[in-house]
């Protein structure tokens, strides 16, 4: 029962990332991949979460933290690039 | 289960490498091999080494790709 | 048909694939910038098939805690020994990748091109 | 016991649907400060709520969600402004329905005031 939804909401998590990637290469402009991106970065928190549950290990969590900690970081680099100069 | 999910990851993965070689525009190629090292660090932790997830998440998604664009900025400094 | 379908031998194939699109994308393209993504992509690729080797079946991370007893460990965890070589190779091709794109900027200052084809001064 | 986790698990598959529908308005939006919108707001919460319900299935792991929870709240929404200022100083083009653009010059008087 609580392996079949935690599967479904996997793959509800796979369809978003596919979405985002449809955006990356239809996108027409860099920002429009920028904002894919960051979509696909917070997406995978998700799905690194959901891998650490079914492999029952504690230590997978510490990568989603580094994750949610750095993965601003070059969207901001990316858009201070774009605005005038880093 | 998880062979489902490393497929598609590795499908995710070639794709976002096509794009990086062949598109036009030098920043959507650079975002684009971000994304690849973000999706290769997904594919190290179904391979039971989070260890070498992490330091692909630190250095292949976020400095790399902060390295690339302080060159193109230095390049556009160049021209003016 | 079954060893196939298993993880390691998609990691590995999605670990060729990534070296041949980056191969294919050093020798092809014209762009210097283009080149070193493509140098980046290959290694990503080569760290895939090498953490590939060291994953036994239901096999669980070399970390040793709560989840994982000590008197058992060696049948239930991943060998540590490929990991570890990849933590180092990661650091490296940061490196590797830095010194080329420090080549790049200095051959745009001479020449104001980023074309492979203006850089013609060692041929004769 | 059973009843917890099957709540934990409703929770996170509620918080897949939020993503999913990020994804689906990032593709469906019509310009970029609305798929900005969207990816961003709709991915947020769906993070925030599925890590919430691994929170509730396992209460030994709930203090390390937590703390991925408040990075994800503190950095997502610097990443999209960062995004959308970027954007708009550069002169990114609006659909034709946009009511209000309160960063242009014409209205900079009306925001003041």
């Amino acid at each position: 029962m609580v392996n079949t939804i935690l599967i479904m909401a996997g793959v509800l998590m796979a369809l978003g990332i596919l979405l985002a990637l449809f955006r990356f290469i239809l996108g027409p402009d860099v920002t429009d991949r920028a904002i894919a991106f960051d979509v696909m970065t917070v997406s995978s928190i998700s799905v690194i979460a959901l891998i650490a549950y079914f492999a029952g290990r504690v230590i997978y969590l510490d990568v989603a933290l580094v994750y949610g900690l750095l993965s601003f970081l070059s969207v901001v680099v990316i858009g201070r690039y774009i605005e005038r100069g880093l | 289960m998880s062979i489902l999910l490393a497929i598609f990851l590795g499908l995710v993965i070639l794709v976002l490498a096509g794009t990086a070689i062949y598109h036009k525009n030098t920043k959507v190629a650079i975002i684009a091999a971000g994304a690849v090292g973000l999706f290769a660090s997904v594919l190290y932790i179904l391979l039971a080494a989070p260890d070498v997830a992490l330091t692909e998440a630190s250095i292949g998604s976020g400095l790399s790709t902060i390295i690339f664009f302080y060159v193109l900025n230095k390049i556009r400094q160049t021209n003016d | 048909m079954t060893q196939y379908f298993s993880l390691e031998f998609i990691t590995m194939l999605t670990g060729f694939l990534l070296i041949i699109v980056g191969i294919w994308g050093m020798i092809s393209q014209k762009n210097l910038i283009k080149i070193v993504i493509g140098f980046s992509l290959f290694d990503t690729g080569l760290n895939i098939v090498i953490v590939s080797l060291s994953h036994i079946k239901n096999s669980t991370a070399p970390i040793i805690d709560k989840a994982v007893d000590v008197s058992q460990a060696a049948s239930k965890i991943a060998d540590p020994v490929p990991q570890a070589l990849v933590l180092t190779s990661i650091v490296i091709g940061l490196g590797v990748t830095a010194l080329m794109l420090a080549y790049v900027l200095r051959l745009y200052r001479e020449k104001k091109s980023l074309d492979i084809n203006s850089y013609t001064d060692l041929k004769w | 016991m059973e009843i917890r986790e099957t709540v934990g698990a409703a929770v996170t598959l509620l918080g897949s649907v939020f993503i999913f529908l990020g994804g689906l308005g990032i593709v469906r939006m019509p310009d970029l400060f609305n798929r900005i919108q969207a990816g961003t707001k709709a991915s947020t919460l769906g993070t925030i709520l599925s890590l919430l319900g691994l929170a509730i299935m396992n209460e030994a792991w709930i203090w390390k969600l937590l703390v991925i929870i408040f990075f994800v709240l503190i950095t997502n929404p610097i990443s999209s402004n960062v995004i959308s200022r970027a954007a708009h100083f550069r002169g990114t083009r609006m659909t034709n329905k946009t009511v209000a653009d309160l960063l242009s010059d014409k209205n900079k008087k009306i925001s003041e005031e």
